[in-house]
């Protein structure tokens, strides 16, 4: 090949983004407070180095949760990212044996048929040859899949493609060309020299039979050296840039770092980690059921990270945590879109595509400024109680729920007291979901004084909601349970006699009770100990959200009908006497949208005491060791 | 069955009642007071609560009449229904008399004089108009101020002549409610950006889809619902109508100029059948409609054999109603007949 | 507006006037807010309608002062009117004529309730006779003084030397008419032209030659209101009602306002100097205030008679502007010569027409 | 009223109640209405202020603040607006679908910016 020439766009991407990546991950090192800093030092030396290492093995390279989501959508990750890998790592060594001198530039082994167009004659060579042919095959395989995925998705279990910005385009369109280009550039040598193995021998022949193969061969190499320097030049104002900045993110995570209630460097990671897939669209049933696409986390996160103003879509979101389950990158969707929230109106004006290379951000952090205040809340006269049952604002609308707690607690003979019986005061997460953490505080305070004064052991509440802050922000001695983890507790240490239902049931986790808190065993061990209990399609981790979640702000009625009644069809698709759940907003938002009974934990519970409710008993468990004689 | 029947009133039930009659073989007189039978619905432009047009039921009406067994007698009133033995004889403004094995009243209503109002000054003031003198505007697809100007802002005054024991009418006439949100909603169309203001003590959205035409008001063309009985009205130096109403909900009164003031005027029961009642020995109830036999299943027997009521004379009535009202009139009358 | 439609109205509520032999009861407070009203009217009645108007020299309130502030109850009240219709009866005359228009409300009212409870007229029989010994006849006939000028607008238009009409412009006066609340609030049917659009002033406006003017708080209440301007607390009431009219009619530029109660006027007229010194707001043409007069005053004017006789420089709000404007001519210097005021009261005929 | 009128005549003219449509200024309403449409839908029931949990420990009534921010009678709610504690019952009450909570959210701002003329 006589001039080369044609290496140079090559060249100057992969060195520019060489530079750059490095560049860029050591001033957001810098950038990390001191204590991430630490962690990631120990991350790097101590025992998460492996962990590190085998995740970004199995997740960079093999996409093992793409796998997991979908077959199909794995291998055509895999194959892209684990086939190009193998590509460039069998190309440098082909080029290190084959030629004059070891270490050679990275551009001769990407370009080696250009260099040694005649090579492949003898068994070793045509051995690597071969390999060289079938790596190239696996990748064109995987881009056949991805080009068919833009255009049905469904094959790949996904419901919608991302709408991406033109900058992903015009990656995406270089990416495509890469590989089609070296096929190409390498079939039209190989047919001009005969050379080449079972692909590019056969494709060069038949080409050569037709076309003047040598002269046509150099555009192609030179296409292919475009293709690939403009994608790496691209690479860091586009979806790509996830490629590099998703090993920084695994080390990240793996040496403990997360996400702050502040934009740090670590959360410029995640911005930049982000590939915008689209496997979050797909999960999000605002999307497939209330047919809304603007606000997904792939939007939000590139919003993010392009400084857009994503006002509106960050307070459209209901906050139920689906997509943080299933993001193959593992980015920490719900705190990053809290930070937003917590954010106060600015004008914010995006990025233009000049600046997506800057370095730096400048991110200013304009705090909300607090609208609420509560200073009318008088102190309450505190009441003593062993046990502290917080019902909660919502499970004043549903008082079946209550009237079946006041039933199982007497009946177990639980010295308890109604904290909220005359309204009570919100536990703070509504506020706190809205971004209004310091007027949140207020109301914490206030409900954390009555609890600490009330001196008692457990602190009981029926709504997953209350359940979530009173363990998270609020800091009390008292051991906070939600109402189904309280029942268990009855029924383990036998304070409970409890009848048997013979009805056939499916449990909805609540969004903020599963996900939101890790409560998925309790609830079932109480309902299976009282009803017979079926499985549902979507549970645990995966649970559906009834849509009436007060994570979203600005949702429509109508809108969140229709992601209950989707949610209620699939819960109740094995047609169940009775759909349980442990939330009075789950309740009363299913409960508008199914024929089928919904009913909360309690009252299937209070369903099951044996008639008449006993005289209670003395409680002889160790916890709650106290001799009563009434309720 | 060759008998005849004589129905007072023209109006939509009369009309209504003769044709389902002379499908039914009989011969029917209408005796109407108007040129032309069809009643009040002839004014009218669109109906509730789905907004079509009133040619269509007009044009329905138009047809019914038209049967051979029917001879209509149009500018003629009915003094008195004299009763022999099985039989009546009516006699007629024009000095005939009619004999009829049975007789149908359905002399409807009237629609309050809005004059009677002095505190809002309709006939005084240029802009202050009433419902049906709006739905006349809406005909010709223009809604305009006395002075040709296009108004920015119209209010719709409710239960005008209705519920107000001042004007000696404690019923609800029912149907001016849904007719101002249609009309609200008509004027929003024609006029987009003139505000419109429907000033209510209750609103009385009763027949079906009527709530949803009240919901759709404010959801798509954002009518202003303002619950307070206008006092009265005052024109202002600028030609514009002075508002003065309570705004119930805020609790404080409230003032303001308006281009256009519309006022809902409600149904009375009409002066010739009043008349004609009393001529005739009919009792009529303490709203001054007809009083029926019985509210629940004797609605259309006026309490004396063979004369039977039909429509809007009993009680006020959407246009459903009255055409279901006077079909069950025409029951009545021929199982009478059958069973003399 | 549509003037036929007014007039369909007035028609609509014609009321009875006796044209003579009248018994006049005078109000109780008119004499000293507007001195010279009472004493015109009379000198009108008498000298220009050649009407027998009697005025008994014991006649009393109607105390419908005391009755209107909850001071006075209602059986007393009854008991003096009774009295009133006592020496009505004696005196000979069955057309009662009061001045003040509280007390023709009153009279009605008292009348009204006779009517419908007989009992209650028998108990103030009694009453009356317990305390005086009189009996007494229902009025055959009762009318305000103002509705006896508006039914005479014509006769005394006829001897008119003045119009309520501009002189240098031509045109007619812009007049505000209005009309006390118990005229015909109370009982539309006794008050001429009902009590939406009162006709008993407008009539007299429009036959001497001014222009009614009808603004949109025409029918607000002029603050007199009794419990509002006596008790010191409610004092804040009455001027903002006044207040909210002089708003009100300010944009058709009003030259004057006639009424036909003692209260009226007086708070029209004295609020004007308050507000002005409380705000610094001054209303009506350029700013020198809207002149109130009764229409007594202005009958009086129009046929002619001293401005300073009929007591114009008792108004707080200088009536002068009108004068100029009717071409009225008076001595400025006269205004306050009390002198020649005190002499000729006690002369025998107290005011020359 | 100025004070000098009270204390010349012991009383000053008292300032009306009445709201006085054509001169009350009604941009927080618009503000509301744009970013929260189903503001509109109020029929002014009552539902939410019976449910409201902040309503019982102080004056916060939703339904009269819907209608003096119709009426832009924005003063008297510069402190109410700031009790509301965004439970969100009131969203579960309301008949006509109205998303009360995102209107005082709404409301809350706005009435800030209103009443330091940035709107």
């Amino acid at each position: 090949m006589n001039s080369e020439l044609f290496v140079i766009p090559f060249n100057f991407g992969l060195y520019f983004i060489l530079i750059y990546s490095v560049v860029r991950s050591t001033i957001w090192f810098r950038n990390l407070s001191r204590a991430d800093k630490l962690r990631l030092q120990r991350g790097f030396f101590g025992k998460p180095f492996m962990q590190s290492i085998k995740e970004i093995f199995m997740e960079s390279l093999l996409h093992r949760k793409m796998f997991k989501r979908n077959a199909v959508l794995g291998y055509m990750h895999m194959s892209l990212a684990f086939g190009w890998f193998l590509l460039i790592v069998f190309g440098t060594i082909e080029a290190d044996t084959f030629s004059a001198r070891h270490f050679n530039p990275p551009s001769h082994s990407i370009f080696f048929r250009a260099y040694n167009p005649d090579h492949g004659a003898s068994g070793l060579e045509s051995v690597f040859s071969f390999w060289m042919d079938f790596l190239l095959a696996f990748i064109l395989s995987g881009l056949l899949l991805a080009m068919l995925k833009r255009f049905i998705p469904g094959m790949m279990g996904m419901r919608k493609t991302t709408k991406h910005t033109w900058t992903d385009r015009l990656a995406l369109l270089s990416l495509w060309l890469i590989f089609p280009s070296r096929l190409l550039a390498e079939s039209f040598t190989c047919g001009a020299y005969g050379s080449g193995s079972f692909l590019t021998g056969n494709l060069g022949s038949a080409l050569a039979s037709v076309l003047p193969a040598g002269d046509i061969a150099p555009y192609f190499w030179w296409l292919y050296s475009l293709a690939l320097g403009t994608f790496f030049f691209l690479l860091p104002v586009s979806r790509y840039f996830h490629i590099p900045v998703e090993m920084l993110l695994i080390f990240m995570r793996n040496s403990g770092i997360t996400t702050g209630d502040k934009p740090s460097s670590y959360t410029e990671v995640q911005a930049h980690a982000c590939s915008s897939c689209g496997v979050c669209i797909s999960t999000c049933q605002m999307s497939y059921a209330a047919g809304i696409n603007d606000m997904q986390s792939a939007y939000f996160v590139k919003g993010f990270r392009n400084e857009k103003d994503i006002a509106a879509i960050t307070a459209n979101c209901l906050m139920c945590g689906r997509c943080e389950e299933v993001c193959p990158v593992g980015i920490e969707l719900g705190p990053m879109r809290m930070i937003e929230r917590r954010q106060g109106r600015r004008d914010v004006r995006p990025l233009t595509f000049s600046e997506g290379y800057a370095l730096t951000r400048k991110r200013n952090f304009k705090e909300r400024v607090p609208t609420q205040s509560y200073s009318y809340l008088a102190d309450e006269e505190p009441v003593k109680a062993d046990v502290l049952f917080f019902a909660g604002c919502m499970t004043h609308l549903t008082p079946s729920i209550i009237v079946a707690m006041k039933k199982i607690m007497d009946s177990a003979g639980v010295r308890y007291h109604f904290m909220d019986e005359k309204g009570g005061v919100c536990c703070g997460r509504p506020l706190m979901l809205a971004g209004r953490e310091k007027e949140a505080r207020e109301l914490i305070n206030h409900n954390s004084d009555i609890i600490w004064k009330s001196g008692a052991e457990i602190l009981v509440t029926s709504c997953p909601i209350c359940y979530k802050v009173f363990n998270e922000s609020y800091y009390l001695e008292t051991r906070v349970m939600h109402h189904s983890e309280f029942i268990n507790l009855l029924i383990e240490e036998g304070s409970l006699r409890l009848g048997y239902l013979h009805r056939k049931v499916v449990y909805h986790d609540p969004c903020e009770l599963g996900r939101g808190s890790g409560i998925y065993q309790e609830p079932r061990t109480v309902i299976s100990y009282v009803a017979d209990l079926q499985k549902s399609p979507q549970e645990e981790n995966m649970a559906l959200c009834c849509g009436g979640s007060l994570g979203n702000l600005t949702l429509s009625s109508a809108k969140r009908a229709l992601i209950a009644a989707d949610a209620a069809r699939i819960l109740t698709s094995s047609s169940p006497d009775e759909l349980i759940t442990a939330c009075p907003l789950c309740k009363k938002t299913l409960g508008q949208a199914t024929e089928i009974k919904v009913t909360d934990i309690a009252e299937l519970v209070a369903a099951a005491l044996p008639r008449p409710i006993p005289l209670a008993k003395t409680r002889t468990k160790k916890i709650l060791t106290k001799t009563e004689n009434n309720g | 069955m060759d008998k005849h029947v004589v129905v007072i009133g023209g109006g939509v039930a009369g009309i209504e009642a003769a044709g389902t009659l002379a499908e039914m073989g009989l011969r029917v007189s209408v005796i109407e007071k108007e040129e032309e039978a069809g009643g009040h619905i002839t004014g009218w432009h669109a109906l509730f609560p789905d907004r079509r047009p009133a040619k269509e039921v007009t044009e329905y009406l138009r047809h019914r009449i038209r049967h051979n067994n029917i001879t209509l007698i149009t500018k003629a009133t009915v003094e008195r229904i004299n009763h022999h033995g099985h039989s009546f004889s009516v006699n007629v403004s024009d000095g005939t008399s009619l004999n009829a094995d049975a007789v149908i009243v359905a002399t409807g209503f009237d629609l309050f004089d809005a004059r009677r109002k002095e505190e809002y000054g309709y006939g005084i003031y240029d802009d202050v108009i009433t419902s049906a003198d709006l739905e006349i505007m809406f005909a010709s697809n223009k809604v305009l101020t006395s002075a040709g100007k296009v108004p920015s802002r119209i209010g719709f005054v409710h239960c005008v002549g209705s519920r107000d024991e001042k004007v000696n009418n404690n019923h609800c006439s029912k149907v001016c409610c849904v007719t101002a949100v249609k009309q609200a909603i008509e004027v929003r169309e024609i006029l987009p950006d003139c505000e419109v203001f429907c000033f209510y003590m209750d609103m009385r959205m009763f027949g079906p889809l009527y709530e949803e035409l009240y919901r759709e008001s404010q959801e798509k063309y954002n009518v202003n619902y303002i619950r307070g009985k206008v006092s009265e009205a005052s024109s202002t130096i600028n030609g514009r109508v002075s508002v003065r109403v309570e705004d119930t909900l805020a609790g404080r009164p409230l003032k303001m100029e308006i281009d256009l003031l519309v006022l809902m005027v409600g149904m009375e029961m009409s002066k010739t059948g009043e008349r004609l009642a009393e001529a005739s020995g009919l009792s009529t109830g303490v709203n001054r409609f007809l009083k029926s036999a019985d509210h629940h299943y004797g609605s259309n027997e006026s309490g004396k054999k063979g004369i039977f009521y039909a429509g809007t004379c009993t009680a006020p009535m959407n246009i459903t109603d009255t055409i279901s009202h006077a079909r069950a009139a025409v029951t009545e009358t021929i199982n009478y007949l059958n069973s003399r | 507006m549509k003037i036929d439609g007014k007039i369909a109205i007035w028609k609509e509520y014609q009321k009875e006037i006796a044209d003579d032999h009248f018994f006049y009861v005078r109000s109780c407070v008119r004499q000293n807010f507007f001195p010279g009203s009472e004493t015109a009217f009379l000198n009108i009645m008498r000298d220009v309608l050649k009407k027998d108007v009697y005025e008994h020299p014991c006649h009393t309130t109607c105390t419908g002062i005391g009755y209107h502030s909850d001071i006075v109850p209602i059986e007393t009240t009854m008991t003096v009117v009774a009295r009133q219709f006592a020496l009505m009866t004696e005196a000979g005359y069955e057309n009662l004529l009061p001045s003040c228009i509280t007390s023709f409300g009153l009279y009605t009212e008292i009348m009204d309730t006779w009517h419908h409870f007989p009992e209650v007229e028998e108990r103030i029989r009694v009453n009356l006779r317990k305390a005086t010994g009189r009996e007494f006849k229902i009025p055959k006939n009762l009318a305000h003084a103002s509705d006896v000028i508006y039914k005479f607008r014509k006769e005394i238009a006829a001897s008119a030397k003045f119009k309520l009409i501009n002189k240098n412009t031509g045109e007619p006066l812009k007049v505000v008419d209005h009309i006390g609340c118990h005229y015909a609030k109370m009982f539309p049917s006794k008050g001429i032209g009902g009590a939406e659009y009162p006709y008993v002033l407008a009539g007299m406006v429009e036959e001497w030659g001014g222009k009614v003017i009808d603004y949109p708080e025409r029918r607000h209440c002029c603050g007199f209101g009794f419990r509002q301007y006596l008790v010191q607390a409610n004092r804040g009431f009455s001027i903002a009602c006044s207040r909210e009219k002089f708003e009100s009619m300010m944009p058709y530029k009003p030259d004057m306002i006639i009424t036909n109660c003692p209260g009226c006027p007086m708070f029209l007229d004295r609020w004007q100097y308050v507000i002005n010194e409380m705000e610094g707001k001054r209303y009506g043409p350029n700013n020198e205030g809207i002149p109130v007069f009764t229409y007594e005053e202005v009958a009086g004017l129009i046929l002619g008679s001293d401005p300073w006789e009929l007591g114009l420089q008792m108004h707080q709000t200088d009536c002068e502007p009108v004068l100029d404007k009717m071409g009225i001519d008076y001595d400025p210097e006269e205004k306050y010569n009390l002198k020649k005021e005190i002499k000729r009261a006690t002369s025998s005929s107290f005011v020359k027409v | 009223m100025s004070a000098t009128a009270a204390d010349k005549f012991g009383f000053a003219i008292n300032r009306t109640r009445l709201i006085n449509y054509d001169t009350t200024d009604r941009k927080v309403r618009g503000y509301i209405s744009e970013r929260e449409p189903s503001f509109r839908l109020c029929f002014a029931c009552g539902g939410c202020t019976a449910s409201c949990t902040a309503g019982q420990h102080t004056t916060f009534n939703l339904r009269r603040m819907n209608t003096y921010i119709r009426r832009g009678e924005i003063a008297p709610l510069r402190e109410e607006v700031t009790r509301c504690m965004l439970c969100g019952k009131c969203l579960l009450v309301c008949p006509r679908g109205v998303n009360t909570r995102n209107v005082v959210a709404v409301a809350s701002e706005a009435i800030r910016k209103f009443e330091r003329n940035e709107l």
